[in-house]
């Protein structure tokens, strides 16, 4: 039984128009799936793009259809040039971390789904969230219209280093309006993340239903809360940087240019500037931003998996603690990321002791993981499938980490491709196979209709064996001592490293066109999938107890009262082996 | 009937006229010759080591100099472009364009002249990435890389400029388009030795122009279909 | 399903340790008096973190295979202690693995950063520029020439902006595009930038080293083998990033002083 | 439980979802925290700003530390004239709040009474927005003063960063009264639900408050390092 009420006041009314409904809409539900369909439209980009450069670095002198027509500059008669290269590793770099491990777990799912999962009928600023998302696909138009200018995207990659990025036009192809571009877009993306940190963390404090205290939230609402207070006090840093760094490029000022330095034969009108102020400003937002993109994912995961366990997570609090203790510690480890870029070697330690220390609370989020595994009745759907992948792909990425952290040991793993595949397997992999789990199971909460369980097992088992044939064989390259942002491998000792190359690039486009089997079954069943019902996983969490998809107000109208926490799943005594959050009766057993 | 004939020379006579009156000034049989020397001693040329190229070191048998200041036997000074700075008739482009390569790691030439607007061709004949960055300032830089294998670059130069050229992935290489107004020019060889050929009656201005000691004059008159030398003596320091 | 899931986890975790354990892909021979306590501190992590892998795999993947058996007559099992074994378990374990490998890492840390470079050791000037490195040695007078970076001009091969008009000491400076060392001798190298970030990687040598624009980095090392080896550049300065590199030649006492000779003869 | 204690409930539980003020029920665990969501939402902003001042304060001392062409210039006068203004358009703000928060006792007596507070108060806010215009026009007077000195933002690191500061701060105090247009609207007539009024004014005065405080910082600051 539920308490209800005839007349629930709402914050603003249902609008009417189609501009108001789609597309500049208050509704955190419609935001939602904006940010959603943009991380889409983002995720397919990179994904291309990581394909031209995998293509490239496999048979660099391919002539690659097309290419030509996209860059005549870039790639002559389809063959890239290495300014180009970098161009798209730059872009690839920064649409993915940026527009889609930003975006998808965290600002889509969590602007969908944390109102609903603590029964406010919106978030608490609804003109500021569409604001933010508004704001955000702004950014993401100026930073794609650097691959239409004449020099091209920058080619100083994700991290955007001085003063390679900070000179202009002298530093090389890509660093004149392309870097302004970026500089520019980074900034505005930062503003419109702000703006939605600022709503996810005023509304999980003040908009909680009754009876849903913090300790009955899901742990996705943790995970986006958490994140939340991470992403506000990061993108607060990146944001001075970007305006420091674009000051230094169109104004003249020099934060981060050093005195005499020769670029082009042309002596460098800047002195004095600190070239690693702006590594230290990056990395203090940059290694955060892991967690950001990362914590989401755990949190989804820990929500979905005890769903298909039928059982309930092992060890809740420890696991909420563990977020937030990562959440903590990421703002002690930034310097783990420039061991060897002659900062005081004395500080290496003290990086890279916390750095370590953050393993533990990793650590504990796996094993209970694993541990809710133990003893369950699996129900093996599509999203149960990408929780234990998840899980599995995590300890792969995590472990890698404790060679990096150690700076006897980056001395020589630095900057190859073991750092690739460690961030790839724990941020990007990770991340997104908690996004294609949340995706197969809110779904149906989200368009009212089931995907297809047949395409969606074929998509996890493509990609869970795909992504391990990609990055996998990147640690091995990286105990050779394979260089990354290489566009070419040159050197005598690379040159033998090629034939590993030319499988991961295999395995890359194998596993990418995997990808398009999902996004024909996302679309396939938007319109065509079967009706799903309210609860058609038996779930807890109150966007269950609300119709699919959930009416403007989530709860037309109703008021929900809370009882239980998430976490009541293989409860006996119970004419179901679950209690909803909303269910007021009594839990005796256990 | 023979009115005809009268009109038909008629015509021909004025087409023929007009063709006279019209076309380009006849290039003069006229030339310039001379040597360009140096006094002093000239800094020693450094050796490149070219080792990070292995495609380009193996090319070369004997290691291969910097070319700033070239000199060959008897003082001799190469790489100096003497051309005609004024007095010359102004004359379009030539149609032919010009050839720029790269090859060893190596512009080839080091100095190119060429004409204002004229085509200029730029190939890469090694097996490695090149990039040609023209440091212009009255003309507009730009900076493209040339994969192996990509097809010509072409382009021209608007205005008349002593553009250098580096390439940004092998720092050793240097050169210089010298673009010209005019189309008398000529680049002295390793003997020092030049010619420029062609020249109509007139006096003229012509100067001399090395990339690191600058620009000589000298005032020549040509009457007729002679040959008047000019020489040229570069003054050069050991550093 | 979950007896599937199980066997591929397995598959690809068992595959995955193989490649490592074979060394089918590894370090290169180490040539430099860092690299041993380098290369301990690698295996040790490689065997610690290793067993952390395959455990974390396995039990996934056996813990799968058990809950794919959905029979009505079977009960959901709760793990044996609930979550607080796990936690101190994790704690304790992870944290002294983590404590151990930050004693024994630091060590080797510091052997390569923290420690001064020894007094007797040569000291060589490196200059890294867009795509090339350059060393410089003092010359038969033993003095470093000054840098002028307003001197610098690679057309005429002065990559290190030296004025030796005005700079005696400047020239017989010798400047090469290769760099050559002796053997068994103290190298102090002293790491110059002269346009955006570079880095200097050996991995024979196991050192790393970020060039920073503005700063002088010192990085000193032995070498303990003669031998040819590349030296490339980890930190992205550019288009020909990929294409930076140079040799270090790692030759005897003798070989290195008639090299010297016929440099300075040049 | 009774019908009328259900009543109550969905009466509270509606207040709280118009992120209103709300007591404690019993018999739930205790609910978010009192405060009204417009002013947890301004904390949160205090926060991120304050983030991003610490940033570039940071910055500001690593750039001093990592050169030796710092240039240590005489500060503005007019910038403690500024500090003054901006000072006192604390005190007007406070005293519309205090004229606001009288409203609506003194509406009991008479609607008289409430209405002469309102406009007064009205009034107080349009001075502040008045001090706080002077201030900004006082801050582009210390531009013109340093660039009269030939000190621009290119100068020196150390022009650069009070360019910077100064030109931030003023972004955001701009910022703050078009925050302040947008509250003069709310109070347009004595409004029955004027709980909205007072929390609208409540996170404002929050941002103005903090617009002080860190402008003083940021002046001790660069008295400090310039």
């Amino acid at each position: 039984m539920q308490e209800t009420s005839q007349h629930a006041v709402h914050q603003h009314a249902p609008p009417t128009s189609f501009i108001r409904k789609h597309v500049f809409s208050l509704d955190h539900k419609v935001i939602g799936k904006q940010y959603y369909g943009l991380a889409l439209v983002a995720v397919f980009i990179g994904m291309v793009l990581s394909w031209l450069m995998r293509i490239h670095l496999a048979w660099p002198t391919w002539p690659i259809p097309g290419l030509d027509k996209l860059s005549a500059v870039g790639a002559p008669g389809g063959v890239m040039t290495p300014e180009y290269y970098l161009s798209l590793m730059t872009m690839h770099g920064t649409i993915m971390v940026f527009f889609v491990l930003t975006n998808a777990p965290f600002a889509a799912f969590g602007n969908y789904f944390l109102p609903i999962q603590i029964g406010a009928e919106d978030m608490a600023f609804p003109r500021f969230n569409m604001m933010s998302f508004w704001t955000t696909f702004v950014a993401f138009l100026v930073m794609v219209t650097a691959f239409f200018v004449s020099d091209g995207p920058p080619i100083s990659g994700w991290t955007a280093y001085a003063p390679l990025s900070a000179i202009g036009k002298d530093a090389g192809p890509g660093l004149a309006m392309g870097q302004n571009l970026w500089a520019i877009s980074i900034a505005i993306f930062c503003i419109g993340s702000l703006l939605g940190a600022l709503n996810f963390i005023a509304t999980t404090l003040d908009l909680r239903t009754k009876g849903m205290s913090l300790s009955r939230m899901p742990y996705s609402t943790w995970a986006w809360f958490v994140t939340a207070v991470i992403s506000l006090l990061a993108f607060a840093v990146l944001l001075p940087a970007c305006i420091l760094l674009i000051l230094d490029r169109t104004a003249g000022t020099s934060f981060f240019v050093a005195s005499g330095l020769v670029l082009s034969d042309h002596l460098q009108p800047h002195s004095g500037g600190s070239t690693l102020l702006w590594q230290h400003l990056f990395w203090f937002f940059g290694h955060p931003e892991v967690y950001i993109a990362i914590l989401p994912s755990i949190g989804i995961v820990a929500t979905i998996l005890p769903v298909f366990a039928r059982k309930p997570l092992l060890g809740p609090r420890a696991t909420i603690g563990c977020m937030i203790a990562i959440g903590f510690l990421s703002y002690m480890v930034w310097g783990h990321h420039m061991f060897v870029s002659g900062m005081n070697p004395f500080s290496a330690n003290l990086f890279s002791v916390p750095t370590l220390f953050i393993t533990i609370p990793a650590t504990i989020l796996t094993l209970l993981l694993i541990g809710t595994v133990y003893g369950a009745k699996m129900r093996f759907t599509t999203p149960a499938l990408f929780c234990l992948g998840f899980i599995s792909v995590f300890i792969s990425g995590g472990v890698s980490g404790f060679f990096l952290a150690q700076p006897s040991l980056d001395v020589y793993l630095h900057a190859t491709y073991f750092v690739v595949a460690h961030f790839h397997f724990v941020m990007a992999v990770a991340s997104i196979f908690g996004v294609f789990a949340g995706t197969y199971f809110w779904a149906p909460k989200m368009f009212g209709r089931m995907m297809n369980e047949t395409l969606g097992k074929w998509h996890f088992w493509l990609t869970f064996i795909g992504v391990y044939c990609i990055f996998m064989p990147m640690h091995y390259l990286g105990m050779a001592g394979n260089v990354r942002r290489y566009s070419a491998f040159v050197d005598d000792y690379l040159i033998p490293l090629i034939p590993v190359h030319k499988f991961i690039t295999i395995a890359a486009l194998a596993t990418g066109a995997a990808q398009f089997i999902f996004l024909f079954n996302l679309i396939w069943s938007r319109f065509k999938g079967p009706i799903a019902s309210d609860n058609p996983w038996e779930a807890t969490s109150l966007e269950w107890s609300t119709s699919s998809p959930p009416p403007f107000d989530n709860f037309g109208g109703r008021h929900m009262v809370v009882y239980q926490g998430p976490n009541e799943y293989g409860v006996e005594g119970s004419d179901k082996d679950y209690v909803m959050q909303t269910s007021p009766e009594k839990i005796v057993t256990r | 009937m023979r009115t005809k004939y009268f009109l038909a020379l008629t015509i021909a006579v004025l087409m023929g006229g007009g063709m006279l009156l019209f076309a380009n000034p006849p290039a003069g049989s006229g030339s310039i010759s001379g040597k360009i020397t140096y006094t002093g001693t000239p800094p020693k040329m450094k050796p490149i080591d070219m080792s990070k190229e292995p495609t380009c070191a193996k090319q070369h048998t004997t290691p291969v100099l910097t070319e700033n200041v070239a000199t060959g036997p008897g003082n001799a000074l190469q790489w100096v472009v003497v051309y005609i700075s004024a007095g010359d008739q102004e004359s379009s482009a030539p149609s032919q364009a010009e050839r720029y390569d790269q090859k060893g790691c190596q512009y080839i030439p080091h100095v190119l002249p060429m004409v204002a607007t004229q085509e200029l061709q730029i190939y890469n004949d090694d097996q490695t990435s090149h990039n040609i960055h023209p440091l212009a300032k009255v003309n507009s830089e730009w900076n493209k890389s040339q994969p192996p294998g990509s097809p010509p670059i072409d382009t021209k130069w608007e205005k008349p400029e002593f553009i250098p050229v580096k390439c940004n992935i092998h720092p050793w290489m240097h050169g210089y388009f010298v673009v010209l107004k005019t189309t008398h020019y000529a680049v002295s060889g390793p003997d020092g030795s030049f010619e420029i050929k062609g020249l109509p009656p007139g006096k003229y201005t012509v100067s001399a122009w090395q990339e690191q000691y600058g620009t000589q004059t000298q005032d020549v008159t040509i009457s007729g279909s002679e040959n008047k030398p000019a020489n040229f003596t570069f003054k050069v320091l050991p550093y | 399903m979950g007896k599937l899931f199980a066997v591929v986890v397995a598959i690809i975790t068992i595959i995955s340790v193989a490649i490592f354990v074979m060394h089918t892909w590894w370090m290169p021979i180490d040539v430099s008096t860092n690299g041993p306590a380098i290369d301990r501190q690698m295996d040790d992590t490689m065997i610690g973190v290793g067993v952390l892998f395959l455990a974390g795999q396995l039990v996934l993947a056996a813990f799968a295979w058990g809950s794919s058996n959905t029979s009505s007559g079977r009960k959901i099992k709760i793990f044996p202690g609930g979550a607080t074994p796990l936690v101190a378990g994790a704690i304790i374990l992870v944290g002294l693995e983590v404590l151990t490998l930050t004693f024994v890492g630091s060590k080797a840390w510091g052997a390569i950063y923290v420690a001064p470079p020894p007094a007797d050791s040569m000291r060589i000037d490196v200059q890294a520029e867009q795509f090339a490195f350059y060393f410089r040695y003092a010359g038969p007078d033993g003095k470093f020439g000054a840098i002028h970076p307003d001197k610098i001009d690679d057309g005429s091969g002065n990559y290190f902006g030296l004025d030796p008009a005005n700079d005696i000491a400047a020239r017989d400076d010798i400047v090469v595009g290769s760099l050559t060392i002796p053997v068994n001798t103290p190298i102090w190298l002293t790491l110059h930038s002269k346009d955006v970030g570079h880095s200097f990687y050996v991995r024979e040598l196991r050192v790393q080293q970020d060039f920073v624009p503005g700063l002088e980095i010192p990085l000193h090392f032995t070498a303990t083998q003669t031998g040819k080896f590349e030296l490339v550049c980890t930190q992205l300065c550019g288009l020909g990033h990929y294409n930076m590199k140079a040799y270090v030649e790692v030759v005897s006492q003798g070989d290195f002083q008639q090299w010297l000779k016929t440099q300075a003869g040049q | 439980m009774s019908a009328e204690a259900q009543a109550t409930l969905e009466n509270e539980s509606r207040i709280a979802l118009t992120a209103e003020r709300r007591p404690q029920v019993s018999g739930f665990p205790s609910l978010a925290s009192g405060t009204p969501t417009s002013e947890t939402g301004m904390w949160v902003v205090v926060a991120a700003i304050s983030m991003s001042f610490a940033a570039f304060t940071s910055s500001m001392i690593v750039r001093q530390g990592s050169s030796v062409d710092w240039l240590h210039f005489q500060l503005p006068r007019v910038l403690y004239a500024n500090t003054l203004v901006l000072l006192a358009s604390s005190l007007t703000l406070e005293l519309t709040r205090r004229r606001m928060a009288a409203i609506p006792a003194a509406s009991e007596n008479s609607t008289a009474e409430a209405k002469a507070l309102l406009s007064n108060g009205v009034y107080w806010l349009y001075v502040t927005a008045a001090l706080g215009l002077i201030f900004i026009l006082g801050q582009w007077l210390a531009w013109r003063n340093l660039a009269a000195q030939g000190l621009y933002l290119s100068t020196n690191p150390s022009s650069s960063f009070f360019y910077v500061f100064t030109a931030l701060h003023g972004v955001h105090l701009l910022g703050g009264i078009g925050g302040l247009i947008y509250v003069l609207r709310k109070f347009k007539g004595i409004n029955t639900n004027s709980s909205v009024q007072m929390n609208s004014l409540g996170a404002f005065s929050i941002y103005w408050h903090f617009m002080d405080i860190l402008w003083v910082y940021l002046l001790l600051l660069l008295v400090m390092r310039m």
